[in-house]
């Protein structure tokens, strides 16, 4: 096992593997920027070490400083949490090279997951379902309404060149279909200089479901059930939900065994993540996430796993704690990502927390690096805590999270908790009625006005 | 369109954002007739109760950090506060000497060039000069030979 | 349309949404004759931030309060803080009449000596006499008949 | 189920309670002494009445204060807590005359388990073991003998009119037994009037078990598995865990069979806590709590049921959520009992607290009335806060409860955190190994020095 980690991340997720450390009985380094000096996790860890000035370019991305960090405190080994410098494959290497150990996957599936079109080639050689398409580009309008009539309707005509939405059109039904491709065709020869078009299925309504994997990087992985992050804002998760209220234990299992399988075969080290689109009963691979998410704590808390802690135990050699059937989902969870931001307009609301209090009482968990005097720094991201709530039943979980919410104090700030008490009283949210487009539609609806 | 007795929310606006760049707590300007005066208090006391004391120490593991005691950060920035102060650019170890058996680049009471080597900081095996950024004289050096140092923290004083 | 010597509320209120906005503490404008000054100082110590607002209102059921409205202890001690208070010494409900359709024992004016009857206040079914305890004229009466009363609440005022 | 609930009771306890009622949607009242005017439970709560002085005995002990606020607002069950009325039989008969739910049992098993000899009967009567004794007084030495040889050496001579441990000697053996009977007899009679003395089963080194048991009024009624609250001072408990170190799963389920069936005999209703001494493979009955208690979260945090729900739930005469074999024991939880006192004199620090910061995380609960800037009134008693820690294994638990102690910041007042910091560092309390006298012994060498 090792003997000190060093954390080079900041925030709440600095934190949290400060207490997996901790927990495990290992020493811990926090790096931090002149920004993040008062830190909690930097008043927690056993060790501290200034990196760099405010921007995270130079402090938090700086690789140099990270190791050198290193070398100073002789931390053997590095946790990258998510963001910065997590699913960089460089930052594995060089550590790999300064025989630093890295709590993450193999560089290698780090770089594969990283490049989209090598991720979905990957999934599908190892069997995980992806959006049905064309493969290559279609030649006319003949191969087109072939193609479409396989994957079924509505379908995504798309410039192989493209991006951004341009060179991006829906056909319903097969009489769209031409002038789709025509229409495709002109917005990516004018966009891109390239009218090459292909076809994928067009999901309308779909959910954003993921399942979180561990790997011993040896062969052995398991899966932990899944997450429903659809409410997203600007494709930011909002609420995340485990089980998702869309799934029963059979398609659990399934796509959750399905995944496990791929791991298997890729020999996958640590915990990842791995994201579909879900619609209509079927799963569609959108990315591989190889690192720890920030909504992790849902899975925690419906299975009991903590996954730093696994993630810690099988980079450094030891076997998971778990065997597949060994997981069982007990209960359901739901967080709610507590960002210091007006909760309508969503302007980022840094500066100084004046009153700091967490709610408490059974099946009520926050992850937070906030507390009272604290001063949110303008530089970074504005997520200042979770507020994750188990139960026996999704309904018993609701009503926890609504009154723990009405207990939740942050005040200096402005925070999204009033939007949080306004979705856990929405019908749909309550009857799990919704897909990837519901949040965005309610608020531009006027569903919250704070 | 101003009346007689309107104020300018711009310039007011304007103020106020000297007050935080500058860090100064009151700006005050007069011309003409027109005098405008803007002051931001500093929060006066909360920050001292802000610090929530873990108990670490109680868990820490006895071995000792090879970082610069229990307050690293303070003591660097305590140096910083020096206007003569040269600050580390890097987190490395510093050495004030090019060779083991070398003699220190510079001690107190050197008189220094602008450009003259002062230490070298090792991160990665590369060793960087630290230079002088003026000239003047060495009354203060905050490090030891092969001393871990923070990003910012004062390596020695140049006056 | 500001005379000559009035003041222009709007402008004060635009003096102090800046303050607000550029979080500033004060502002001070002069010009001609006109001098305005807008502070707003924070919080002197984080300990008066001690109380937590508590967001149960949001989540309250519509069913309206038997008792005193949203804050019936702060009601309570305001008519408490009067000297000449009478306070209830009990939790209960409070009547002016002794029978539905008698008279008010009292009312502001009502001459009283100590030991007259002043109201009743009904708990498990039993009135208990709440009689004066001097001599004085009611200058205020708190409360109305039926009505609920928390241990400590004002009643009256005798002076 | 109820529509109005009045919670007669202040601190963490009130705040635990007030939380279940908004989980089930339940409207809340909180009544205060003048002393609690800024309690968080009442600041929380719907409504709020203020009922007396700070003297517990005219206002949360003041019976027809708090029916006079069920009158007033409407109030349709009260909830006593622990302490003050929860055991008063009497409330419970006021209540019932007003038409007022009690969230508590009937009123006679009330009386019967308050009344020492009544619930030693009634406890033998239902099948718990009870310490082994004489039964009544004996007559000779040879009476004695033939007593002794039954229950075992070593044998406690009792007087029959003692208390305060006058006319109370050991026998370790028979060869002492004479003597011991000698010098009781003559105690008792000098101290009480009166010789008689009976035997009892001599406790070295007991442990101090409780098993949690929840009844529906109607003959159903299972068993949460025990707590082990052996770390007492003055007996006061001070450190609760479950499951207790010294059973196992054979052990638990036997003593809560045992425990559930008497309860399904008695028709008990609501919750209660069947307490006993444990030596050496035994178990002897002390007395039973008709309450919640303090030391409830450890059996939620294995179970994962909230029993004040459950509470609520059977008293408005709705079934159990639970039946037995739905009832799981999962992993290991222990509670801390955070004091206003200082952690080695145990003098009571009342006063305001000028920072407060809860510990968060996996695993870690904290049922606490207290905040930043708020008095702690010296009316009442000294408990400020419980932190309970969830764990898979004791050995995570530990770690976990560890690295929680050492977030949790309360200043202003002086608490007992520091000890539970030695506590949780000990090897006899790591290692599980105490009974009801080691943590006074542990106090009495010093073993903590603050």
């Amino acid at each position: 096992m090792f003997d000190k980690i060093l954390i080079a991340n900041r925030g709440e997720i600095a934190l949290r593997i400060l207490r997996a450390a901790k927990e495990l009985g290992i020493a811990t380094v926090a790096v931090h920027s002149t920004a993040d000096a008062d830190a909690m996790h930097v008043r927690l860890a056993d060790e501290s070490v200034c990196i760099g000035p405010p921007s995270a370019r130079e402090s938090y991305l700086n690789i140099p400083s990270i190791i050198a960090a290193c070398e100073i405190t002789g931390a053997d080994a590095v946790h990258p949490g998510y963001g910065f410098l997590s699913e960089n494959a460089r930052f594995a290497d060089v550590l790999a090279h300064h025989n630093i150990g890295f709590i993450g996957p193999k560089a290698d599936h780090i770089r594969v997951m990283g490049d989209k079109i090598e991720a979905k080639r990957t999934a599908k050689r190892l069997g995980i379902p992806c959006v049905p398409g064309s493969e290559g580009g279609v030649e006319d309008a003949d191969e087109a309404k072939r193609v479409a009539a396989e994957i079924g309707y509505p379908v995504l005509v798309k410039a192989a060149s493209g991006g951004g939405g341009r060179g991006m059109k829906v056909a319903r039904t097969e009489a769209d279909l031409e002038q789709a491709i025509g229409m495709a065709r002109s917005e990516a020869k004018a966009a891109f200089g390239d009218d090459a078009v292909y076809l994928e299925k067009y999901l309308e309504k779909p959910r954003h479901i993921e399942v979180q994997v561990l790997g011993d990087g040896r062969g052995g992985a398991v899966h932990l059930a899944e997450r429903d992050c659809s409410l997203q804002r600007r494709h930011q998760k909002v609420w995340e939900e485990g089980g998702s209220p869309a799934l029963n234990a059979e398609m659990r299992a399934e796509i959750g065994g399905i995944c496990a399988s791929a791991m298997q075969e890729l020999g996958y080290l640590g915990a990842g993540t791995v994201e579909f689109l879900y619609e209509d009963g079927r799963f569609y691979f959108i990315e591989m996430n190889t690192r720890i998410q920030v909504e992790h704590p849902v899975t925690e808390m419906i299975t009991g796993i903590d996954l730093v802690i696994e993630q810690i135990r099988v980079a450094a050699g030891s076997p998971l704690s778990v065997a597949q059937e060994d997981i069982r989902v007990e209960g359901h969870a739901i967080e709610c990502r507590i960002n210091a931001e007006h909760p309508a307009t969503f302007r980022p609301s840094p500066g100084l927390i004046t009153y700091y209090h967490p709610p408490g009482g059974l099946g009520v968990r926050v992850d937070s690096a906030a507390f009272q005097g604290y001063r949110i720094p303008p530089n970074y991201d504005s997520l200042i805590g979770k507020l994750i709530v188990h139960g026996r039943t999704r309904n018993e979980c609701l009503m926890r999270l609504r009154r723990a919410l009405d207990e939740f104090v942050v005040d200096g700030v402005d925070t999204t908790l009033p939007l949080f008490r306004t979705l856990v009283r929405n019908a749909d949210v309550q009857n799990g009625l919704y897909d990837i487009h519901w949040l965005e539609g309610f608020l531009a609806q006027g569903g919250f006005d704070a | 369109m101003p009346k007689q007795d309107s104020i300018d929310p711009e310039l007011v606006r304007e103020l106020a954002n000297l007050v935080t760049e500058t860090g100064l707590t009151e700006i005050e300007v007069e011309k003409g007739d027109l005098r405008i005066r803007v002051v931001r208090r500093l929060e006066p006391v909360s920050l001292q109760v802000a610090a929530p004391a873990p108990m670490a120490a109680v868990s820490a593991p006895a071995a000792a950090a090879p970082v610069a005691g229990p307050a690293p950060v303070e003591k660097g920035k305590a140096g910083a506060a020096h206007p003569g102060a040269v600050l580390s650019p890097m987190v490395g170890t510093a050495y004030r000497r090019p060779s083991p058996d070398a003699k220190v680049f510079v001690e107190v009471g050197s008189q220094v060039a602008a450009g003259d080597k002062l230490l070298l900081v090792e991160a990665m095996k590369t060793f960087n000069e630290i230079v002088a950024p003026r000239a003047g004289t060495v009354t203060a050096v905050f490090i030891e030979d092969g001393q871990p140092v923070e990003f910012g923290e004062a390596l020695l004083v140049i006056e």
